[in-house]
Order: structure tokens, then C-alpha cells, then sequence
């Protein structure tokens, strides 16, 4: 039986695993060395890899993803563990402009071997700035992979996959899934970038949901199902790149999609893989497609409000049943 | 500023208020009746108190994560603060913000935040518009060691000199950003000593002694009112809890260094001295103390009673005329 | 006749309209006061309002972003102007996190009156950091207008309309239409905020595109006319708020739609109008929707590559052939 | 570090050759042949070239948008360098970067760079690197007065200083940041002053003298290479020219200023010092001249007869492997 473990644990070992395979890499952040990171994500890195690869970082989010973009640039693999994504704003020129563009900027002389880690979503009231899904804004930036899991075990695989790319990355645990457990192997492994897993198969309406979005979404289908509804759902695990042909596979089958996602709306993840199948599949659409997004506004601290703001099950039911008639 | 015995006790009630009413969120927080997180400013209430003592009621305040006690020092309503810190509808800011997103503009205070150093360059803000209006007014910006290190404490601090802004900015030197010590994040002796660096004044205060921070606020907010610029004044002092209730704030802490500054607690330091100056008598004290615990029960049952947002409000206030 | 000016001068004279409306106005960027500001855009403000509301700042762009925004919650009302919107990233904090949110977590009790002006788009090797078009971004964050005008007279009135809501506002005047004239009146005016301009009326298909890339698509709708291709050519002047039913009384009457934006493709404009679009005016839909983008890459110095790079006449045509077959 | 006659010369061949090369941009930047945007190091070549006399070829360098002497004084080869100016695909870049965005791999320079300030944090990742290989490199960051006001300076150098990372930061300070001059951006007096709030050294450098450059970089290096921490060098200089080229820079900048400055133009006072010596004769100057302007005159050419990029190459280099 494989062991079960949580996505925080999912974490240590994901980058144990990109640690170990090159030595090169190394990790810095808020109190993650001795401490083990305020999510205790870190948990076991400084006594394996010692303080010249597991640093803590004053409260320098510009600073240290610079020195981390400079670092992978001379060849080091740097990891840039920020806490909560909220914080990637005020880091926001050394990752668009500096290291999202280094390679392309220097006509290929440097690689890009930087992953940026942060908690990503809301739950259980973290508040406007504790809580923000901002992958939409690095999908718009060319450079920059975006790595949404949904599980422990595509966590640990996919944090090692984008820690050990040449490229950018942008990994997104989500908060709310910190504590959810599921089998993952001990032993090292690395999972592709770019290929989505069809969670469930159906034949009526297909459903792309990452992340957090993706569990409610499983509810939905169930309950769905027990309407006589068959979803098919998606998880695409990376949102750049985004595996495209699996989710036009689909369409072309179900001839309806919903996608949910936790980010906003507008020029959101929604409205890409809408605008990308519309292009791609056109002919076999049965109906508009929809997507389920939270509310557009900062998202609230009182937990009525935070809930009423967020997609949960009984949305993505309404939906589907509008767009499934 | 004059002292008067009747000021010293306006103090020490402020601060236990403060003691009080974090006392009062621990215990709130730990039955999940106040969700999200909670940074309590118990050992710290010299600080905010000393400060805002000096103020005017419309000078301005912004503060950060662990900000009740500004919000307190600064005259938030302890019903209304208490019951955005439970998400009620009754709260500052209809429960939209919680203790890390507190708001009252009837006291000016610009905001609690979760982003740390945000506060710097916002605190500004009210500078620049008071001396735009010729009001007078100052605007008083609070933050930790930890914001020090962050590229907003330099941006602001420099626009503030160069434009010689009505600001005090006040360093709560609690020798801690979460679980890292100071001397872990910067080789600085004193963040004071970065004022020069502006070419303005620094002063390290006694963080722990209300009275110290009363007499060098008060110099800092007069030479800003004057219109001669910021002062950046480093309060050093201790925080007795953990950085959020929860975390038990014991493990990267020496017990002796706890226990030196459990010594040095503000509020007992400064009864003891008013009882031994004779500015008021032990049953004084008592009556203070029953006084504030009213306020605090019934802040709580306040808050408690509230009703919740209405959902249905959930995209209100995004934009203006809503 | 009216008289016509550069979109240079209507930036001055926008503020000025808005400074003279509203004596709590300020305006604070680099060299922009006695020197008038980087391309000659704030001439003749510092004369006409004094060193009190027009102000020279330090190259701190958090700093003064954050402090107009904490004025205005204060009941200033106030403009940063950042030179280029490529420099926002450094106050991204400050607009995303605060100012954005302002409003919203304060549950109403503060306004926001503040506005930031950053000149945006490609022009003749800017290179990868004075190139860019970030409005995606900002679209995607709640609480923040997004104004692109495509020339000098809409520039003036949407400008001094953006500065005077109460709204946080991104105006991004095109650096490739600084110098392009036209007809605006010597008198303040105000333009609406929200409406779009039929530019031309068609039949085949209709095309949405602002700031530069509605000049590109003018031409290409000439050509295209040569061609018998009849183009409905639409100016959104304002992305948020997106004025969605002049875009959708169009398609319902064209059946096609191309959009076109300098902004990145991936969770961009053109995503954005197309899911829209598909949802509310599914039926009336005659072929897949199109959207005309950059290529997926930084912005390179290079005149060949930045030329390459961008969408142009010859793109537009190519496209809206196909789209119109 | 002992500065030998023969050291001394090729300094002064380094100083000329930023200076021609940056003449050759500015009459071909007029021509048109150069695209963008155009920053001249004329008055300031005594910086980069005392600066970079004391590195290793494979220590680290980070620019700025004023970076042509920066890159020459690393050693970059001026054809390449002149190509990639011109926008053509043989310069470093291939042509994607331009006058703004130089990076040179083979010399270890990390970037010149469009966004200010940008390149103090990238500098400390090479300073980090060469730590965790033990490799001895120092990193030197180039910044100008302007970015000394950025929140990247602030977090960079106490980052670099916590750290003890092997960095040099070269402030030079031109008196001006675009139209805006030092007094109007900061109140410090010298940026030097700065180093204290970090707990590191900070130093004034006349940066128009190449040995004052020299001897203060040559212990600045010495103190990163042997672990112990950073230092902050301001470099006070001036630049001849206007911001940019097609900028005058004679608006906001008195003409008594610039005649003072022009008197201390760097290369001549080195040349005189060499003359007056006996550290090189006249003809011996009049040679390297020549020297030099060959060298510069082939890279216009080389630049000139370049082949453009191919158009469809655009996308390449976003990705890995590409
Ligand atoms: C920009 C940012 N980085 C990190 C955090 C996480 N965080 C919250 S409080 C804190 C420590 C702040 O330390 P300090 O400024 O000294 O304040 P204190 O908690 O000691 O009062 C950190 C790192 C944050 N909220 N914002
Ligand atoms: C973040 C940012 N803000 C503003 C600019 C516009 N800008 C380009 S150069 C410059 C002045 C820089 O001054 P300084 O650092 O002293 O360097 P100098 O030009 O004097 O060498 C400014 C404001 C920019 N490129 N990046
Ligand atoms: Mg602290
Ligand atoms: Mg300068």
C-alpha cells in the first residue's frame, strides 16, 4: 500500500527530490531554514542540505527572486520559496521583467533554471492578501511556466518536473489543500510538464478545473451524475503549458465545456481554453461554453463572505445543468 | 507636551485596554469565533500608546498585521473593531477586512495591512494631502523590524525627507520577523541609525517605557507639524506571544530572553510607577482595571450579537457609487 | 476648424482639464515638473498649478504610487504618471494589493481617486522594458479601470474622465501615437468612460481593436473593402468597463468576429471578448472568432524582430480572409 | 594590487576606447543607423575602467542603461558589442537586446538593463553562486544615483551584507538622474553615508580619477573575494553629454557646472598625469589613439555589414531548448 502523505509534506519532498538530483540547487525564503517554512513546507531540508543551500531571507521579496533570477542564470538552480503568492507583487519586476525575459532578452546566452514557489487561494478567511489566485497574470507573460496540482502526488512530482526545467516556473500550492492526503511513493520521481489527467470520463459535458477548483468540480460531477448529467473531467495540472489536445479531445466528444477556476475572470483561464477551443473546435460546440470563476472583487475576510465569493459545488451543479440542456 | 497626572492615567487605561482586549482575542481566536489569523501586540502597547497620545484626533495613522493596538491607541470604537475581527456586518469595515484589513476612517486610520511594509509608502499619503490642505495634520506610519528590510521602509522614508512630508515613522523593533531575529536579517546595530542615510533625525526610544516614547513622539510630531519633515524613531521592545496565536513564539526565543523582558513589561512598569509617585492609588488602579474589562465584555458580546454580512453584499465597494 | 494637436499635448491638457475641475488634484512622476516630463507631456502644468500639486519625484515607484494612493483615500485626488507602464511592475504592490483593494476591504469607507498614466505599446525598438502592453494584467485584477485610447481628442476627455471618478485608473497612451494629430477642442471637456466608438459600419465582419492596433486595423479594413470584404471596425476607447454590446450588436449583425490587441494572447484581450462573445451571442456566430496578437515573446530591440513581432496590416487582412470565408 | 606602467597605459587605452566607441554610437545613433535608445558614458569611462581593472575575467558584472563602458571595461568584444547596438544578429544578443539589454556571457556580464535599479538584486545571484561553488568570483553592480533611491537598493545591499556576499556596489553618482539632480531626490549628502544603516563600509571615490577608482575598488574586491561582505563605493562623476542622445542636457545642468567638470575630464587628467610622469611620451598616446580608433572604426564596419536577424526566428530563446 503507498503511503499517504499531505501536499505539505508533498512539498519538502518535492524539492528534496530536484536537491538531490543537482546539486546546484539551493532554496531560500522566509524562515524556511531552521524553522521549516510557516507552512513547516521545508521541514528536513536544512539537515539534509545543509545552510549553504537552505537560507533564510529578510523580508526582501525583490531582493532574493533576483538574486535567485541572477544565480540561475550563472548556472545555479534557485528556488524562491515566497510564502503566499500575494507576495509575488512586490517581486513583480524581477519576475517579468528580469527573469521571465533574461533568456529571450540575452538572444539565448543564459538559461532560467528559477522556480518560484507560493501558497496560492483562499481558505478559511487568510483575507484580501492572504488568499489571491494570480496565475492569471503570469499566464499573460510570455517565459513563465504555471503549475496549479491539485494533489500530493502530482505535487511532489510536478514541483521536482518545474524546479529541475531550464525555465521560469511558478508553482502554486493551494492553502486549502495543505492538509489533504494521498498516496505518494517515497522514492523520487519527477512528472511531465503539459499533460493533463482525465479524472473522470463522461459523455455530456466536459469540465476543466485546476487546483482547489478541481475537488469541487469532483463533487459536482457525482452529484451530477446522480441527475443523470455525465461529466468528464479535466485536471490540467499545468496552465502553461496547457495540454491543449486533451481538452479539445474532449470537447469534440462532450460538444460542451465549463471551466472553473479560482482566478478571476476577466482575460482569466476561463476565458483562454473558452477562446482556444471556440478556435480549435468550433463545429462541435452544442452550446456557448461557460466559466465559473469567484466573484469580481477583492476576496472578503468574513467567512459568509468569502464562501459567497468563491465557485463551489452548487455553482459548477447550476452550470453544468444550464449549459448540459 | 505637559503630562499631567490625569494623562499618565488616560495612559496606563489605553494600554491596558489594548492588554485587555488582545487577551480577550486570544481567547476568541483559540474557540474559532474570530477566524483567519490573529497577531497579537501584548507586550508591545507602550508603543502605539506613547504615540498616539501625542496626536490629534485627526491626524493620521497606518499600522500593520499586528495593529489592534494602534487601531486602540488611535480611538477605533472597541465594539467595531472587535466585531470586524469576528466578520461581522457591525464591523469597521463590514467584516470585508478583518484584523489584518482594518479601516476606520472616523479616526483616520488608514489601515492595518497584510502585506508587510505596505503601510510605508501609503502612510504618505495623508502627508502629502495634509500639506496640500495646510491642515496641520500629521501622519504617523507604524511597522516592524522585519518591514524595515524592505525596499518600501527606503522609497518611503527618502520621498518623505526630500519632500519634507509631516510623518513620523516608528520602528517596532521587536527583535523578531516571525521566527527570525534581527541580527539574522540585517548587520545594522540600530535601524535608527539608517536615518542618516536620509538626512533626517533617528531615535531609539524605550519601546518598553510609555513615557519615553510620549516625550520622543512628541518632539518627532511637533517637528513634523512644523513642517520640517520625518523623524524615524526605532521603539525597541518584545512581543510576549507567539508571532500569531498559535504559534508559540518559544522556539527561536531564549527562555532567559523571554523572561527579561516579561520582567520589563510595559504595563506593570508604568503602574508600578504611578503608584509609587502617588498619581493614583492601588484601588485606583482596580477600578481602571474593572472599567476596561466592562469595555472588553461588552465589546465581545458586541460583537458576538452582530449579525453577519448579507452574501448577497459580496460585490459591494469594488467600485465607487456602489 | 478645430484645431488639431499631437496626443502628447492632449495628455497636458487632459490633466489640466482635471486639475482645473478639482483643486485637490495633484500630479507627481519623474521630471515632470519644471522639465516639463519625458516626452514633453506635462508642459505647462507646473506654471498653471504650481510646485504644490506638480511635483518631481525620486526613481521611486512604489513609494510614490503607494503615497497618491494613500492621498486619495485621503480625498486628494491624485495622478502618478510612471513614464512607462513597464515600470508599474515595481509598484505593483501598491496598485494590486492596496489601491485596487482599497475601497473594498475598508467596506466602503474610503475612495480612490487616483489615476496612473503609463505611455505603453511598441514603437520604433523600444526594447524589451519600454515596449510593453500590460493592460492584461490590470484587467484582470477587480477595482481597476483600464483606458487605451487610440488618438488625441479621446486621450484628452477619457483622460480627464479617468482622473475625475473615483476609481483607480490605468490610462496607457500608445508611444507609437504620441506624436499623431488630430482635431480636439481648445475647451475642457470629459469624455465617457465605458463606451465604444463604431469606427466604420460593415457587414462581414466585425473587428474590435484599440489604441495602436486600431489604426493597423483601419488600414486593413481599406484593403480588406478592396478586397469585398465589408469590416465593422469597433475602438472599446475603455477595457474596463468593457462596453460589451456595442461588441455584441455588431457580431449579431456580422456573424464574425476578429479582435485585435498588443497585449499578449494568453489570458488576453482577445480570450476575454471571445468568451464573451460565444456565451451571449452564440447563435449569431458563422465561423470561429479570431484574435490577432503579438507573437508569444518579449519584446525585442531589433527593428526586423520588433516589426515581426507585432500584429500589422498584412496579419489583419490574412486573418479576417479567413475568418470572412 | 602594484599598478605597473604597463597598467597604467592599458587603463588609459580602456578609457579612450569607451570614449570612441561611445562617440561612434552618438554620430551613428544621429545617422539613425542605431535604433532606440542611446546613453552615453562620455566623462564617466575613469569608473567601469578603474573598476573592472581589479577583476578577474571571470568575476561578475551587472550594468546599467548607461552600460557600453561597463561592458568595454569587462573586456566585451567591440564588434560584438557595436553589432548588438545596431540591432543585428551578430551582436550578443542576436539583436533582441540592444544598447539596454547587453548581456555578454563570455565576459560574465550579467545585463545592462532598461528598468532602474533592476540590476542590484540580479547582481547578488552570481555573488550567491560563486559562494555556494567557492569559487573566489566577486560580483561588481554598476547602479547611477537615481537608482540609489529605488527599494532595490535597500534590500539588495543589507541582503548582500546579512549574507556576507561577495558584491562590490559602485554607485556612480553623476549628480543627476535624467533632468533631476542628487539634491532633488534625496537629503543625504553622500550616498557613501548610506553603508552604515548595513553595517558595511561605504566610501567616496573621486570616480574622474582612474587610480582613486582603482586602489578603493582593488580593496573593496579584496575584502568580497575574502569572504567578508560587501562595500558600497560612490563613485562622484559627471557625465558630458545630455541623458541620452537627441537630449541636450544643458537645461537643468548650469554651464559653470559642466565647465568644471569638463576641466576634470578623465582621460585628459590621466593623460596628462602619464605625460607628466614620464609614463608614456606624447607620440606614445598619439599611437594608442590610432590604435583605438581602428578598433572602433572595424566595429562600425563589422556592425554595419552585419546580416539583420532573421524575422522568424522572433520566438526563439522564450524557452529552453528552443
Ligand atoms: C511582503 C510580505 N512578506 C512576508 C509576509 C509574511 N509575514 C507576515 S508577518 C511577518 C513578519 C513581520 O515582522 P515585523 O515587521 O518585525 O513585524 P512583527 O510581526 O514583529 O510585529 C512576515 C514575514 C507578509 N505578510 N508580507
Ligand atoms: C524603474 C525605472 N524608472 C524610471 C526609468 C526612466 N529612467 C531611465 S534612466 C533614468 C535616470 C537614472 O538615473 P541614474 O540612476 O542616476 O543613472 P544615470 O542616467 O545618471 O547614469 C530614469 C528615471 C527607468 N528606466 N526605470
Ligand atoms: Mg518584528
Ligand atoms: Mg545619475
Amino acid at each position: 500500500m503507498v503511503r499517504e502523505i499531505t501536499c505539505t509534506q508533498a512539498i519538502a519532498e518535492g524539492y528534496a527530490v530536484a536537491m538531490r538530483k543537482d546539486p546546484s540547487t539551493f532554496i531560500v525564503g522566509e524562515g524556511i531554514a531552521d524553522r521549516g517554512g510557516c507552512f513547516g513546507h521545508t521541514t528536513g531540508l536544512l539537515v539534509e542540505f545543509g545552510p549553504e543551500r537552505v537560507l533564510d531571507m529578510p523580508i526582501s521579496e525583490s531582493g532574493f527572486v533576483g538574486m535567485c533570477a541572477g544565480a540561475a542564470a550563472c548556472g545555479s538552480r534557485a528556488i524562491a520559496d515566497i510564502m503566499y503568492v500575494d507576495f509575488t507583487t512586490l517581486a513583480m519586476d524581477q519576475i517579468i521583467n528580469q527573469a521571465a525575459k533574461l533568456r529571450y532578452m540575452s538572444g539565448g546566452q543564459y538559461e532560467m533554471p528559477l522556480t518560484i514557489v507560493g501558497v496560492s487561494g483562499a481558505n478559511r478567511s487568510g483575507g484580501p492578501h492572504h488568499s489571491q489566485s494570480l496565475h492569471p497574470l503570469f499566464m499573460n507573460i510570455p517565459g513563465i511556466l504555471v503549475v496549479l496540482p491539485s494533489n500530493a502526488y502530482d505535487l511532489k512530482g510536478l514541483l521536482a518536473a518545474a524546479i529541475l526545467t531550464n525555465d521560469l516556473a511558478l508553482v502554486l500550492p493551494h492553502r486549502g489543500l495543505l492538509n489533504a492526503r494521498c498516496g505518494v511513493p517515497e522514492k523520487d520521481y519527477v512528472l511531465p510538464l503539459g499533460e493533463a489527467r482525465v479524472i473522470r470520463e463522461g459523455k455530456d459535458v466536459s469540465i476543466v478545473a485546476a487546483g482547489m477548483m478541481l475537488h469541487h468540480a469532483a463533487e459536482a460531477a457525482d452529484k451530477l451524475s446522480d441527475r443523470g448529467i455525465s461529466v468528464e473531467l479535466i485536471d490540467p495540472r499545468t496552465l502553461v503549458p496547457l495540454d491543449e489536445n486533451t481538452i479539445l479531445k474532449s470537447v469534440k466528444k462532450t460538444g460542451r465545456l465549463v471551466v472553473v477556476d479560482e482566478g478571476y475572470s476577466n482575460c482569466g483561464v476561463g476565458a483562454e481554453i473558452i477562446a482556444r477551443v471556440q478556435e480549435k473546435a468550433f463545429d462541435f460546440l452544442d452550446a456557448p461554453m461557460q466559466r465559473i470563476h469567484p466573484v469580481s472583487a477583492p476576496i472578503p475576510f468574513s467567512p459568509v463572505l468569502e464562501h459567497a465569493l468563491l465557485p463551489d459545488l452548487d455553482k459548477i451543479v447550476d452550470v453544468v445543468m444550464k449549459v448540459a440542456r | 507636551m505637559k503630562v499631567t497626572d490625569q494623562i499618565k492615567i488616560s495612559l496606563f487605561r489605553t494600554m491596558l485596554r489594548i492588554r485587555q482586549f488582545e487577551m480577550a482575542v486570544r481567547e476568541h481566536f483559540q474557540k474559532t469565533d474570530i477566524p483567519g489569523f490573529a497577531h497579537l501586540y501584548v507586550g508591545e502597547e507602550a508603543v502605539a500608546t506613547g504615540l498616539c497620545a501625542v496626536l490629534n484626533p485627526d491626524d493620521y495613522v497606518t499600522s500593520t498585521h499586528r495593529g489592534h493596538g494602534h487601531c486602540i491607541a488611535k480611538g477605533a470604537d472597541l465594539n467595531r473593531l472587535m466585531a470586524e475581527l469576528w466578520g461581522r456586518k457591525t464591523g469597521y469595515c463590514k467584516g470585508r477586512g478583518g484584523s489584518m484589513h482594518v479601516y476606520a476612517r472616523e479616526v483616520n486610520l488608514l489601515g492595518t495591512s497584510g502585506i508587510v511594509g505596505a503601510g510605508l509608502p501609503l502612510s504618505l499619503g495623508p502627508a502629502i494631502h495634509a500639506k496640500l490642505n495646510k491642515s496641520g495634520q500629521v501622519s504617523v506610519c507604524f511597522f516592524g523590524d522585519g518591514a524595515a528590510n524592505n525596499g518600501t521602509f527606503h522609497e518611503s522614508i527618502n520621498l518623505a525627507a526630500v519632500q519634507k512630508l509631516p510623518v513620523v515613522f516608528v520602528c517596532e523593533n521587536n527583535l523578531y520577523a516571525t521566527v527570525t531575529a534581527v541580527h539574522e536579517s540585517t548587520k545594522t546595530e540600530n535601524f535608527a541609525d539608517r536615518a542618516a542615510g536620509y538626512g533626517i533625525p533617528g531615535v531609539i526610544v524605550d519601546g518598553n517605557d510609555v513615557m519615553d516614547v510620549l516625550e520622543k513622539a512628541d518632539k518627532a510630531v511637533a517637528r513634523a507639524r512644523s513642517g520640517k519633515g520625518p523623524t524615524l524613531l526605532e521603539c525597541k521592545t518584545y512581543r510576549h506571544f507567539g508571532h500569531y496565536v498559535g504559534e508559540p513564539g518559544t522556539a527561536y526565543r531564549p527562555q532567559e530572553e523571554r523572561n527579561e523582558w516579561a520582567k520589563r513589561d510595559p504595563i506593570r512598569m508604568f503602574c508600578t510607577h504611578l503608584v509609587e509617585n502617588g498619581t493614583i492609588d492601588p484601588e485606583g488602579i482596580e477600578a481602571i482595571e474593572h472599567e476596561v474589562e466592562k469595555e472588553i465584555v461588552e465589546a465581545v458580546e458586541f460583537a458576538g450579537n452582530s449579525p453577519l454580512p448579507d452574501p448577497q453584499t459580496v460585490a459591494q465597494h469594488v467600485w465607487s457609487g456602489q
